[in-house]
């Protein structure tokens, strides 16, 4: 799904007949933008620089102040249609947010009551959400999901959403709280669905090594609009952008970087602790000096 | 256990504060269904309320919810209204003083659902009687009127508490057999 | 819906903002006293007007006055309606409204009690509406002070009426949230026609419960973690002093009180 | 000094006969210390039990079996429980759950009432507080209009105002920006050097406790294993079962080490550079 942003601006001020309400500064100042179908968008920020608030526009949550959003080049605001954000798939900053139903199962299987689906399809499908999120079926299906760790919250409201197979999907900061082998499993599948189902995914992060890692494309927030927009990597290693946030360019890049300086390596994006350390090893043998 | 009614304990002060809260909420909801009645899913509530955590908490989240509610929608307090909400959820806080009922470890029975409905019906005219005595007299409301509205409001309320509130608590209660089966060894 | 606003008050550091809270509670006290004895068509509507300047000098917006007072319509009219019933004395000059019919007794009657419905409200009003709840919870829980000593939960109370304050816009945008997830999966009933408004409640209803005795349950073990235990030991957040200002206002509003006896 | 001694735990809502027992035990028989003044970092996978342990350390729950001591007092003595709590202080894991107050201010204020600090300086305190941890809002701030990161800044600052003994974090960053939450790593260092606390700190990526004095692992519902970093950061395969990613550089040092490259486990961008130009 394509997504367009016209000139959209939001606040949360609401509009009053006194003067005070401009004063302060929008918290998304007249965005131009479009998402292509089938991106790997990630968007990174300051804390409360309004990432979550651009992300709720997009879900319909929230209307443009001025300004519209458009789905496939139709504006569900203005012509009426809130169902066109049914497509859309949303995870919640905090997965507390998200939950609801008195047990996991009923809980993931809540987005696919509308469909009236046969149960053993139903089941089946909520089998495979929990798989892919790394919760065991038998052992969690039956459980409250307020009665759980803070991770597996996060991971039962993903399944929530993945088990509708939307044709975008929203992530507000999906990986805090995961812990490896969930984060690496959610990338996964992430990827999976994007490449085989062409959805778009876009999603918030705090993890630069993510970005670097999974993004196909990276908007930098800053201000009320996004001050880069483009590949993680030329962006994340733009000495002026990273400057301007105070953050520390990742660790893969900067060694990358250096192995290419040396002519260790051509590619020009970034390595893997373990594809470095092989360059490394195979330019120090091929010098044949390597000392013991 | 089920703690004594009359434990003041953080967490019966928290419960009844955000219980309180909650009705005014749900105050908010109101399906009209003809003029000037509406179908107030709130009743609900204070039933769950009061089988849950006894009259006592109940009374006090019914009142204080129905007083903030008041002041928030007109910036005026109908007090005998208030402690009519209050008196609804204390009978049907009745339900909790028999002694082997407990939703929250799922028991629950027949006779049960019956004397809880005895007392919520009993609750829903005795307040509303004390509400309109209340505007009679304080405020010098003219009679007649009072009763006809005593009587709708009466029914709709009966009618939210039997389609809404006797259901909440039997399918509490039996949500957590479910659980409480699961979660023991033996 | 959304945000905070439908809370009354809003901070402007008006004039009556400043008055001492119990000053406050106490003086609105006094001052409904004196408008529930007070008989006197002039001077009634005198305290009536008072309570509008009062309005305007804590620079209350006129659409919220007017809406407050709309909101009664229903009981002026069924109190004038009762009123024209009620009370014929006969001999009395009648004085004939459209298919009303009074005496100058009745009529004035009706005033009155119009009135006194009108200026309560309006005092109320006023009060919430200039005070933050938690000054004012702070201030009754002063007032009530001596009460501890017969040991009734004075501050327990006032902390639940503070709880509730604070959740009610909290648990109003949890149904919002409810809402929001149910949307966020795909679940889209909560959008047209009445039977299916009707049809989304008993699912918005039960989760709503139980997340509050959840969010019940955490908010009391934060707070006792925050070594709340009762009102043993604690600092009161402000500190409150009565000014000479306050002091006058009780003093008016006394005079006020006496004034019905003397006329 | 806080002493767990054999605790186990479990999430028991229910009870009453005694002749139930509950499968959902969460610890099992956890024995451990922290000493004052020290920097210990709990990880482990989700549902390890991490924040479980938490709660037992100021007395939100009891152990069912064995005990915890809070510098010499049980927390199964009532009595004790408000001085253990003067001396234990928690950020839990979703913010939202502790806030107490409408307004930034008040929910600061909350604590500081609850302990009876002197009025005259609460006010004082409030904005020392909202300072430290950076917070870009005012006082009269609604909690609600907070986004998620500046929630945890507020968790963070009514606790710290609070000078608490022992400061727990439960993932207490995962929500801040890079700059912030190094921002806040820092003020924590300069604030336990002024007046010094121990610091429990719970989270999923290891460059956060790098500096810590000891790691303790879980592993479902067990203290796994308990050590120093330098233990721990070169065995990776270890690491990895408890759901743990090396950071960058340890993951580069450790794949070189492997193929017999001389470096340094502690190798950085400087020594990478000095190995490489003295072979080219
Ligand atoms: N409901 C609200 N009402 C008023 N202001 C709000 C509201 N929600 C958020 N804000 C403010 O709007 C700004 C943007 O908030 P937003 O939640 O979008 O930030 P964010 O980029 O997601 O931050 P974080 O990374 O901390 O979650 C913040 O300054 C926040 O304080
Ligand atoms: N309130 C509760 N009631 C019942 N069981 C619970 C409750 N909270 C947590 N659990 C269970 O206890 C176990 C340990 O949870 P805990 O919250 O301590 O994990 P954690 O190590 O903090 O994990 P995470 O990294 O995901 O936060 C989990 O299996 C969880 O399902
Ligand atoms: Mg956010
Ligand atoms: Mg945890």
């Amino acid at each position: 799904m394509q997504i367009q942003l016209n000139n959209v601006s939001f606040t949360y001020e609401k509009k009053k007949r006194k003067t005070t309400s401009f004063l302060a500064p929008p918290v998304l100042n007249q965005l131009h933008i479009t998402i292509k179908s089938g991106e790997m968008l990630a968007i990174a920020g300051k804390s409360g620089s309004g990432k979550s608030t651009f992300l709720q526009l997009l879900k319909g949550f929230l209307a443009p102040t001025t300004g519209n959003v458009l789905l496939d080049d139709i504006d569900p605001n203005s012509s009426r249609k809130p169902e066109l954000f049914d497509q859309v798939g949303y995870i919640f900053q905090y997965p507390e947010h998200q939950l609801f139903s008195t047990t996991v199962f009923d809980d993931i299987a809540f987005g696919l009551q509308s469909a009236k689906l046969p149960k053993e399809i139903k089941e089946q499908k909520v089998r495979k959400a929990m798989e892919v999120v790394q919760l065991d079926y038998e052992e969690f299906k039956d459980r409250s999901p307020f009665e759980l760790s803070g991770g597996e919250k996060r991971r039962v409201a993903i399944a929530g959403v993945v088990v509708l197979e939307p044709k975008l999907l929203i992530l507000d900061e999906p990986t805090a709280g995961l812990d490896l082998p969930s984060r690496t499993a959610l990338f996964q599948l992430l990827h999976q669905m994007n490449e085989e189902q062409g959805l778009t995914i876009i999603w918030v992060s705090h993890q630069l090594d993510e970005i670097v890692n999974h993004a196909s494309r990276l908007l930098a927030l800053k201000n009320g609009i996004f001050i880069a927009d483009g590949s993680p990597v030329t962006t994340l290693s733009d000495p002026e952008l990273l400057e301007s946030f105070g953050w520390e360019e990742p660790s893969a890049l900067v060694v990358s970087r250096m192995l290419r300086q040396f002519g260790i390596t051509s590619s020009n994006g970034k390595l893997s602790p373990e594809e470095a350390a092989d360059a490394i090893s195979l330019i120090l043998n091929q010098q044949q000096i390597l000392v013991k | 256990m089920k703690p004594s009614i009359w434990k003041w304990s953080t967490r019966t002060v928290v419960t009844i504060g955000i219980g309180a809260a909650l009705y005014g909420a749900t105050s908010w909801i109101g399906i009209p269904i003809a003029p000037d009645t509406q179908l107030r899913p709130a009743i609900a509530l204070l039933a769950i309320f009061g089988a849950l955590f006894g009259p006592v908490v109940g009374f006090i989240a019914g009142f204080i919810g129905h007083v903030i509610n008041d002041f928030i929608q007109s910036g005026t307090v109908w007090w005998g209204w208030a402690l009519g909400s209050g008196i609804t959820a204390a009978f049907m806080g009745l339900i909790y003083l028999s002694k082997d009922f407990n939703p929250k470890d799922g028991v629950i029975k027949k006779k049960h659902l019956i004397s809880f409905i005895i007392y919520g019906v009993v609750g829903i005219f005795v307040s509303l009687a004390f509400s309109g005595l209340f505007d009679i007299y304080a405020m010098g409301e003219p009679n007649n009127k009072i009763v006809i509205q005593v009587i709708s409001a009466g029914l709709v309320n009966l009618a939210v508490f039997l389609i809404l509130g006797v259901p909440a608590v039997w399918a509490y209660a039996k949500r957590n057999r479910n659980n409480a089966n699961l979660t023991v060894e033996r | 819906m959304g945000n905070n606003s439908f809370l009354l008050y809003r901070k402007q550091n008006t004039w009556l903002e400043q008055w001492d809270p119990r000053m406050k509670i106490t003086v609105s006290l006094i001052f409904a006293a004196s408008l529930l004895l007070n008989h006197n068509l002039l001077l009634k509507t005198a305290q009536i007007v008072l309570l509008i300047i009062l309005w305007w000098i804590a620079k209350l917006s006129w659409r919220a006055l007017v809406f407050t007072l709309l909101s009664l319509t229903i009981f002026f009219i069924s109190t004038m309606i009762y009123q024209s019933i009620l009370i014929t004395n006969p001999g009395d000059s009648m004085i004939h409204l459209g298919f009303l019919t009074y005496s100058l007794q009745g009529a004035i009657n009706g005033i009155l009690m119009c009135e006194q419905i009108a200026g309560i409200v309006l005092l109320l009003s006023l009060l919430v509406r200039t005070t933050s709840p938690i000054i004012l919870a702070e201030g009754l829980e002063m007032i009530l002070k001596p009460f501890k000593k017969l040991r009734i939960p004075v501050h327990e109370a006032v902390m639940m009426f503070t709880i509730a304050l604070r959740f009610l816009p909290i648990l109003i945008e949890e149904i919002d949230k409810i809402r929001k997830a149910q949307m966020a999966r795909g679940g889209g009933f909560h959008r047209k026609g009445i039977s299916s408004r009707f049809r989304g409640i008993f699912p918005m209803l039960m989760p709503l419960f139980v997340l509050s005795i959840l969010r019940a349950k955490e908010l009391a073990v934060a707070m006792e973690s925050r070594c709340y235990q009762g009102d043993e030991g604690r600092t009161p957040i402000r500190l409150y002093r009565l000014h000479p200002r306050d002091y006058s206002i009780l003093a008016f509003s006394v005079f006020n009180l006496l004034l019905i006896f003397i006329v | 000094m806080i002493e767990i001694q054999n605790a186990s735990f479990s999430y028991t809502e229910w009870e009453d006969e005694e002749d139930t027992q509950y499968t959902s035990r969460v610890l099992h028989q956890i024995t451990s210390s922290i000493k004052p003044n020290e920097f210990v970092a709990l990880l482990g996978r989700n549902g390890s039990g991490k924040s479980s342990l938490t709660r037992l350390l100021n007395g939100i729950e009891l152990p069912s079996e064995g005990s915890v001591q809070v510098e010499g007092r049980f927390t199964h003595v009532s009595q004790s429980i408000p001085l253990i709590r003067r001396a234990v202080q928690i950020v839990f894991q979703n913010p939202e759950n502790q806030q107490v107050g409408m307004t930034v201010g008040e929910d600061i204020a909350f604590g500081l009432s609850n302990i009876g600090y002197p009025q005259h300086q609460i006010q004082e305190r409030i904005a020392w507080a909202i300072d430290l941890v950076g917070l870009d809002a005012d006082e009269d701030r609604p909690v609600t209009h907070l986004s998620g990161g500046e929630q945890q800044k507020l968790a963070l600052a009514s606790v710290l105002a609070l000078s608490p003994r022992y400061l727990i974090l439960d993932e207490a960053t995962s929500m801040l920006d890079p700059v912030a939450r190094k921002q806040f790593v820092r003020t924590l260092h300069e604030a336990r050097k002024r007046q010094p606390f121990a610091l429990i700190y719970i989270t999923h990526h290891l460059e956060e406790v790098l500096e810590a004095d000891r790691w303790i692992l879980f592993r479902n519902g067990h203290l796994y294993l308990d050590g120093s970093p330098d233990q721990f950061l070169t065995n990776e395969a270890l690491l990895s079962e408890c759901g743990l990613e090396l950071p960058y550089y340890h993951a580069l040092a450790l794949s070189l080490q492997g193929k017999g490259i001389p470096v340094s486990t502690s190798l950085g961008i400087e020594e990478l550079r000095e190995l490489l130009c003295r072979f080219n």
